[in-house]
């Protein structure tokens, strides 16, 4: 898969090790140059914030509540500004010029990555996305205690071990294992160099143990690699009306999905002023296929539900041979009325492509 | 235990067409997670699960069940039956198309609470068991037992169930004393005091920052049984009652605009909290108006069919504050 | 400053005629939307109107009793009175949303009311969404 | 989108003083949608309405702005106009830049800004206006009366002249209401009787009147045009289609009780026929007193009555029917009790009040005409006559005038002199109020001729001495304190809406003013209608007056009765509720936030869901908010035109 | 029947029989009286002028003091009771007053003691009833009437005493007390209060006018609840009955003392030698 950092052509840095004592400095460092942001943990919520200097990553996190998608796709974006003048002329909205680092991305998020890569870079480019992906440096924290809701294992991820991203970090105890996994990873590291230590082989070696052991902890959702799904034919199967009977139709799995991408454009004016912006929106409401006509060709739970599964597990593949999902696990771990997306891969299991 | 004897009364309900279709608990993909479950069919029996993590309020599926002719029967707690109260008076349900089975309840689990006292990913729940006074935590590293009332949703605490003549049927009559946990009388506003004692600067601090987690996932309103609008204000395309956009100060127009439409309804079932991804404290606000009628006009909702909503009525010398 | 003012057509939107055909002067901040009753405003009007950001609200109907519709002022009553609880439970500050009764005969009192709100928002500091003010709003030439 | 015209009005210097109205119309003019933006001096005007017709003409608009004076103003002239244009009323609404900017502001820069922002919230307004358009309901061309007093009967027979039927209720189980117990009126001092006894013959015989005495008006559904009446017939266990009113009943009947034609004066039988002039003529059973209905026993008057008219066995019995329109007369009451308790009104029996006077006075009353004490029997030779006894006092009693005191206690006192010559009568007063065709010169007449002492000043107390009532007060212009002992003291009690009235008031669904009044809908321009639509008010019911004024109140109801009668339909104003059925979750929170009974039920899509009655709605708007959906919308006052004025103020 | 007893300086010094009448009764019909640990002269007279804060202090501290026992405060002087009452109601109605007097104050009150005169306490808590199935000697063929003054009634919608005009609730006592109790008109008139000091003809003038309307009505004697009219009816009185023959002694009484003798408490409680006019003869009836 292509992702905008993965030219990992001739990074000479060996591996690092970062002191804990020392974390917070590194976090202060990267401060100093660019915009920062950590899990940190405010009333009970972990969630990837801006960084201020004391604040402290959030500890025993497994992984954000929310998808660090909204890093690059906000919720809300405001695309530009017109104005009804003589001469209608549009005001670009400004991109991002400084460069920011996103720490403490968990492997399953950083695929979540690539996948969206996917939608926004083919045919038409958006620039709003690719620009943000572009000033972004990640650096990634392998998992070392995977959750009951956790299959990511299933979509080729190794949880312990960070792929994808500039910097994977893997937590010794102690102190973290530092790989540079990208020019970017590496300009990052040299900026501050001297935080770092060298890695005496048996950090190394006891890091790459670490990563491995953490694949057995995973418990088995999934037994196996997740295959791509023939779900057309199913299209009318009765299982969708099982399943969607208890759907409340909330956001809350689209929402939370590192993957979905779903969402919405409108304007706001002002007399001859005004501004065009996006947001998400979800599939599992019902006003998601509303026509202007009145008509809704998803009048339904069932249609909703099927289509969410349907997209994921097929129609995205057909597109781009991926399926969109990354086993993070929070639609299923979230789901108010427990709807779980193993339990579909496993109904319809045996329908490979 | 219990759902032993539970199957057999919903098969013969089934089977003696008194219901159509029952709304249960069924097994869940996590063993701190149940599912709902339709039955239909009896051989749907055998995914039937009751456990102190049976904590969704069924009743929110029988929102607009007056459109069908189904009979519908449901599982019900002591404090969903207030719900269901409250769905009587909003005609979304005919009580003659109803039967109520009561399961008798002295609390259920919080499992947010369960994860706060044993860091569950760290030592790998596998299950749990009840022991006399709590529960045990069946791990990798061995087992953790915890005092029950530890790990309770607060509002079990607050339990005042009360056998209601609504319910058809209880499971196990002579248990329905023990239906309480054993707190007396207990500070229903207790969440409350700590934000009514901040001063205002810190509580609109508070909230603010409460507000702007927000995602507008519309869980809490979908979750509640008394949302039963068929299309809420929210939802209406041609009216801006909120923009679109998520903004901190939008989403406050929207929670406290839900607190203030159920608010004479909400009975604090508490499920709008609970299923809230971004964890936020949403009965808070629903409790703040549970108080504050129940103080100006004397009225709790979900106690009787008969009383009516202080908000559809009026007192000609109300308590006026207003010059 | 911005003001919301919700006035009743039938006393209280006639009080603030009364006040000006009899030139009782009162601050400009004050904007008036006019409903039939007080009964017609929504709760969610003056929520809508703080976020967007209005400094404060001003809502006004017959007194009790005196409703035009008979009883629509006793539902304002209450609905208002819970909301403003739950406001200022959330850290608004109430002195930002008023209710009064003002009859169609009482230009003073609506003069009066008017300048009691404006003093009292003007006591708070400036509400956070707030708009812009006028001469910004509108170049000057 | 509409394209939308704003027109902004000078009015003279009144707005143009204090409003910059060139910079005005230059702001408004950037809203998109708003294609003219233009101002004149006067649009009311004549040649301001053609302009704003040019306008509309030349650029097609869909919307008016008229920024001027208040919509309560002028809004029924510039809807007019936009219908002249062929645009819809309701897409034409005014901004007020007088009332509430131009006149209640000195800064020019900032009342500028208000009257900008006032504007495009107008306009946003129209923006999301419907065109609205007035229904018609069929009417019952039928009058109900409550109340057979001289307003009611001027009413009725006004009503009924014109062609339509009439029903005339009244409490009691007579016609005439309280003048039949008036003995002289002023100022002419003719004979109520005389003048009373033709009218009431009238009503009783005249084809469109029905005349319903001893009843009751218990419940009103419906609204205008097709009011649903209950009217309950108390049972008077006599058949009065068979009593010919011989009266040999009452002589026979051993049972004596409180007579309250005669105000106590003199007791009646517990059968009876109030007085000789009744209409109708029947006898009635006060169910109170009569041992037959109470233990059972006597029942004379069935065995004696040679008609066989007497029926204990009688029920309550209601009469339902619909009318059009609704005319209140239900008269007053005199003031009694606590509140003039320092008159020792009640305690002594020779302190009478004014009604109690006048039956002293009339030649059919307890004493045939004569002025004799209660007490004793003794022609009072020392008067004093206390006006405003409860009247015109802010502590107790009621705090407004009673508009009649003044002109009855010269008359009473006149009576006096002309019945006792040698005997003295005084009369303390606050002021005297004689403002009415010839009442003034009563009142001199009275002071001159009559030689009637007039002392200006209020009594602190009165109470038995020697045989005497001694009346203590204050005469103001010697300041002096008075001390009289008097033979009879009269009072001229405070006038207070009829017993009842409240509950009638309440099932008509009318307001009534702080001292229980029927409300009327404009001081001034509306003082006949009250604010439910078709139902009128007449007399005593809306405020206290004399004969004269209530008869000429009574007439005024009677006319805009018949104005309503003259057409076959009623136009129902369309700003009403609307309810969007496939959103109705059916949980009829708006029914019980409805004053009018306006929210019905009707099935959908197999449920039952709110319905609003057009023709009931009012308007008010309450439901809308009841509704948490906003499924139920109030017309011309939609949440989304109201939001979008909120929105169009607050926009950053 | 707890309550906070302010007796005032009168009931300490002049009539003793007043305060002793009313102790012994009131434990004998079983209402706990405990005199006010601390507390200040009422005032006397409640301060007209708008701004005189000063003179309410005293009596506002003596309310907290009441406030800080936590029980109602009975009082039985006509002035006292109006002075405390009346105060009472400015500090609850008056928003503006109240901040004015608080600063001045050490603690803040907020005017929430109730002040009641013993009248009420018997009327509402007691109950006629209860208090005629109490008495031990009725009074009957006695022939009493109440005098009322003015202070106990007006303004009424501050004292929301009883009726201003018309108040019964003095004869309802004597009723409950065995005694026979005509009309007498006078029994709200005034009885030339404070002018004894500058103007005593006024003083006899009005005094006379109340006696005379007694006499006139076979009236045997007159119960007050205020020193003053106590000392204008029957010092005045002794005055009087030098000039003017005509005029029969007409005890007057304490309404307290009778309650005592109702209830047949010894005699010493009523201190029946205070009075100027002696109500032996009068009492003999029954004695």
């Amino acid at each position: 898969m292509t992702t905008m950092n993965s030219n990992n052509l001739s990074i000479n840095i060996p591996p690092l090790i970062l002191k804990k004592e020392y974390f917070q400095g590194f976090l202060e460092a990267i401060k100093d140059k660019y915009e920062l942001y950590i899990p940190s943990e405010e009333d009970g919520v972990t969630l990837i914030r801006e960084y201020s200097s004391g604040d402290k990553l959030s500890e025993n996190y497994f992984n954000v509540s929310l998808p660090i998608r909204n890093l690059f796709f906000p919720q809300e974006e405001i695309l530009f500004k017109f104005s009804l003048k003589e001469n209608y002329n549009l005001e670009e909205k400004e991109m991002l010029s400084r460069e920011r680092v996103i720490f403490g991305v968990r492997p399953c998020d950083i695929l979540s990555l690539s996948l969206l890569d996917l939608v926004f870079e083919s045919e038409k480019k958006d620039s709003y996305y690719l620009n943000k992906r572009d000033k972004s440096i990640i650096i990634g924290l392998g998992c070392v205690a995977p959750q009951e809701s956790c299959f990511c294992t299933s979509f080729g991820v190794e949880p312990g071990k960070v792929i994808g991203a500039d910097i994977s970090l893997t937590d010794l105890g102690e102190n973290y294992l530092v790989e540079i996994l990208s020019l970017k990873g590496e300009s990052l590291v040299n900026y501050c160099s001297s935080i770092f230590s060298k890695a005496e082989e048996r950090d190394f070696l006891r890091g790459k143990n670490i990563q491995s052991k953490t694949r057995e902890l995973m418990p088995s959702r999934l037994e196996s690699e997740a295959k791509p799904l023939n779900l057309e034919k199913y299209f009318e199967s009765p299982e969708w009306q099982k399943l969607a009977e208890t759907c409340l139709g909330c956001g809350i799995c689209t929402y939370l999905c590192p993957t979905c991408h779903c969402f919405d454009i409108s304007d706001k004016r002002w007399l001859e002023e005004g501004q065009r912006f996006r947001c998400w929106d979800s599939c599992m409401f019902s006003d998601f296929t509303l026509m202007t006509s009145g008509h809704n060709p998803r009048i339904n739970k069932k249609e909703r539900v099927r289509q969410r599964f349907m997209h994921k597990l097929s129609y995205f593949y057909n597109r781009f041979s991926e399926i969109a999902c990354v086993g993070c696990g929070r639609c299923l771990k979230y789901c108010p009325v427990d709807i779980d997306i193993t339990r579909v891969i496993g109904v319809f299991k045996d329908e490979g492509k | 235990m219990k759902k032993n004897s539970l199957s057999p009364i919903i098969k013969e309900l089934l089977k003696n067409g008194t219901v159509n279709y029952f709304l249960a608990y069924g097994k869940g993909s996590f063993w701190f997670k149940v599912r709902p479950l339709i039955i239909r069919e009896p051989v749907e029996l055998k995914n039937l699960e009751w456990n102190r993590f049976c904590y969704p309020n069924l009743t929110t599926y029988l929102k607009d069940s007056s459109r069908s002719q189904d009979k519908i029967g449901v599982v019900v707690k002591g404090c969903d039956v207030k719900s269901v109260v409250e769905l009587i008076k909003g005609n979304q349900i005919d009580r003659e198309n109803l039967f109520l089975l009561q399961v008798p309840c002295d609390g259920t689990v919080d499992p947010g609470k369960v994860e706060n006292l044993v860091w569950i990913s760290k030592l790998k729940v596998t299950g749990f068991e009840e022991t006399g006074n709590g529960l045990e935590f069946i791990t990798k590293e061995g087992r953790v037992s915890v005092n029950k009332e530890e790990v309770f949703f607060s509002k079990c605490y607050k339990c005042d169930f009360a056998p209601s003549p609504l319910v058809d049927r209880y499971l196990d009559e002579e248990r329905l004393e023990k239906n309480q946990p054993s707190i007396d009388n207990p500070d229903l506003y207790e969440e409350l005091r700590i934000i009514e004692e901040m001063n205002p600067e810190k509580r609109s601090i508070y909230w603010e920052k409460q507000f702007s987690r927000c995602i507008r996932c519309f869980a809490c309103r979908n979750v509640c049984p008394v949302c039963y609008c068929p299309t809420c204000v929210f939802d209406q395309k041609d009216t801006s009652w909120i923009s679109k956009g998520v903004k901190p100060e939008e989403n406050n127009i929207f929670h406290l605009t839900r607190a203030l439409h159920v608010a004479t309804l909400c009975t604090g079932c508490g499920e709008c909290e609970r299923v809230c991804p971004m964890k936020l404290p949403l009965m808070e606000l629903n409790l703040k108006l549970i108080k504050e009628v129940d103080e100006l006009y004397h009225y709790k909702a979900g106690v009787d069919l008969q009383s009516i909503s202080p908000l559809k009525e009026y007192g000609k010398d109300d308590y006026d504050e207003f010059k | 400053m911005e003001i919301v003012a919700f006035l009743c057509n039938w006393c209280s939107y006639a009080g603030a005629d009364l006040a000006g055909t009899s030139r009782f002067k009162y601050p400009a901040n004050i904007k008036v939307i006019r409903v039939p009753c007080s009964s017609r405003v929504n709760p969610t009007f003056i929520l809508k109107a703080l976020a967007n950001g209005a400094d404060g609200v001003m809502v006004s109907g017959c007194h009790p009793g005196d409703c035009h519709y008979t009883t629509g002022n006793y539902f304002t009553r209450r609905r208002l009175l819970l909301m403003k609880r739950l406001l200022e439970f959330t850290g608004v500050n109430p002195d930002r949303v008023h209710l009064y009764w003002i009859s169609a005969s009482e230009g003073t009192k609506f003069a009066e009311a008017v300048k009691e709100v404006v003093e009292k928002v003007g006591k708070l500091e400036k509400n956070p969404m707030s708009s812009i003010e006028g001469e910004i709003r509108y170049e000057k030439k | 989108m509409k394209k939308i015209g704003v027109f902004v009005c000078w009015c003279g210097l009144n707005i143009s003083r204090t409003v910059d109205i060139e910079r005005v119309i230059k702001e408004v003019s950037r809203h998109p949608q708003v294609v003219v933006s233009t101002d004149y001096k006067y649009l009311c005007s004549e040649p301001g309405q053609n302009l704003i017709q040019k306008y509309v003409e030349e650029n097609e608009l869909g919307g008016l702005v008229v920024a001027a004076c208040s919509p309560n103003m002028h809004e029924l002239t510039f809807r007019s106009v936009a219908q002249r244009c062929g645009i819809n009323p309701y897409l034409c609404e005014m901004t007020n830049i007088r009332e509430q900017c131009s006149w209640v502001h000195d800064d020019r820069e900032e009342a500028t800004h208000k009257a900008i922002d006032l504007i495009i919230m107008t306009v946003e307004k129209v923006l999301r206006s419907d065109p609205l358009y007035s229904s018609t309901v069929p009417l019952t061309k039928k009058a109900l009366v409550i109340g057979a007093g001289i307003s009611g009967m001027e009413s009725a027979l006004d009503i009924a002249n014109a062609g339509y039927e009439v029903s005339l209720v009244d409490k009691r189980p007579y016609i005439g209401g309280h003048m039949t117990q008036l003995s002289e009126t002023f100022p002419t001092l003719d004979c109520a009787q005389c003048i009373l006894t033709p009218k009431t013959a009238e009503v009783a015989r005249h084809p469109n009147i029905k005349i319903l005495p001893y009843s009751e008006v218990v419940e009103i559904k419906g609204y205008v045009g097709n009011f649903e009446a209950k009217i309950k017939r108390k049972a008077t266990y006599v058949d009065w289609d068979k009593c010919t009113g011989c009266g040999i009943c009452v002589e026979k009947c051993p049972q004596k009780t409180y007579s309250e034609f005669e105000r106590g004066l003199k007791e009646r039988k517990s059968i009876d026929i109030p007085f000789p002039q009744a209409v109708p003529f029947k006898v009635t059973i006060d169910k109170e007193s009569c041992i037959y209905l109470k233990k059972n026993k006597c029942g004379v008057c069935a065995k004696i009555c040679p008609a066989e008219a007497v029926d204990f066995q009688q029920q309550d019995t209601i009469i339902e029917e619909k009318f059009g329109a609704i005319v209140v007369a239900t008269g007053f009451e005199l003031l009694e009790g606590d509140d003039l308790a320092e008159y020792g009104y009640g305690k002594y029996k020779d302190i009478l009040d004014g009604m109690q006077f006048e039956r002293l006075n009339s030649s059919s009353g307890p004493t045939s005409g004569k002025i004799l004490r209660p007490s004793d029997g003794k022609e009072p030779k020392e008067l004093v006559f206390i006006q405003c006894a409860g009247s015109r006092d802010r502590e107790k009693g009621v705090p407004y005038c009673s508009r009649i005191c003044c002109m009855y206690t010269a008359k009473h006192a006149r009576l006096y002199k002309q019945k006792v010559p040698d005997g003295q009568a005084y009369i303390f007063y606050m002021d005297i109020r004689a403002g009415g065709k010839g009442y003034e010169e009563f009142i001199y007449r009275s002071v001159d001729e009559g030689n009637i002492l007039y002392l200006r000043g209020q009594v602190s107390k009165v109470f038995e001495e020697d045989g005497k009532l001694m009346v203590w007060g204050m005469d103001t212009l010697s300041s002096k304190k008075i001390e009289i002992a008097a033979d009879m003291v009269v009072l001229a009690n405070a006038m207070i809406p009829s017993q009842g009235s409240k509950l009638l008031a309440s099932i008509l669904k009318v307001g009534t003013d702080e001292h229980g009044f029927f409300q009327e809908a404009h001081p001034k321009l509306r003082p006949i209608e009250s604010l439910t639509r078709g139902v009128f008010l007449a007399g005593c019911s809306q405020s206290p007056k004399d004969i004269t004024d209530t008869v000429a109140q009574g007439s005024a109801a009677a006319s805009k009765v018949m104005a309503m009668f003259s057409n076959d339909t009623i136009k129902v104003e369309p700003v009403v509720s609307l309810v969007k059925k496939e959103d109705c979750s059916g949980c009829f929170a708006c029914e019980i936030a409805c004053p009018y009974g306006a929210i019905e039920h009707e099935e959908y899509k197999g449920r039952q869901v709110a319905f609003v009655n057009a023709a009931l709605c009012q308007g008010c708007g309450s439901c809308t908010v009841a509704c948490r959906a906003g499924v139920v919308d109030l017309m011309g006052f939609s949440n989304k035109q109201i939001l979008a004025e909120v929105e169009a103020l607050l926009w950053k | 029947m707890k309550y906070s007893y302010f007796p005032g300086c009168t009931l300490h010094e002049q009539s003793k029989s007043f305060n002793q009448s009313t102790l012994a009764s009131s434990s004998a019909l079983g209402i706990e009286l405990e005199e006010l640990k601390d507390w200040y002269c009422c005032g006397a007279v409640f301060p007209l002028r708008a701004d005189d804060i000063m003179s309410l202090l005293s009596p506002v501290r003596t309310l907290i003091g009441a406030k800080k026992e936590g029980k109602d405060l009975v009082t039985l002087c006509a002035a006292c009771y109006q002075v405390l009452k009346r105060t009472n109601y400015l500090i609850l109605e008056d928003r503006e007053k109240r901040e004015k007097i608080n600063n001045y104050l050490e603690e803040d009150y907020k005017g929430d003691v109730k002040v009641l005169h013993l009248l009420e306490v018997l009327r509402d808590n007691l109950g006629w009833l209860g208090l005629r199935e109490k008495v031990s000697h009725p009074l009957s063929g006695l022939k009493v009437a109440p005098y009322y003054g003015c202070l106990l009634l007006r303004p009424a919608k501050e004292m929301t005493f009883d009726h201003p005009e018309n108040p019964t609730i003095f004869e309802d006592f004597l009723k409950s007390l065995g005694c026979d109790v005509p009309d007498f008109p006078y029994k709200t008139e005034c009885c030339g209060a404070y002018l004894g000091a500058t103007a005593k003809d006024v003083v006899s003038q009005t005094v006379y006018n109340i006696l005379h309307g007694a006499q006139k009505r076979k009236i045997g004697a007159l119960i007050v609840s205020c020193p003053l009219c106590h000392y204008n009816l029957d010092f005045y009185q002794g005055e009087l009955m030098k000039e003017k023959s005509e005029l029969t002694p007409i005890p007057i009484f304490y309404f307290t003392q009778l309650l005592a003798l109702a209830l047949g408490l010894s005699t010493e409680v009523c201190h029946f030698e205070e009075h100027r006019i002696d109500p032996l003869p009068f009492l003999g009836v029954i004695k």
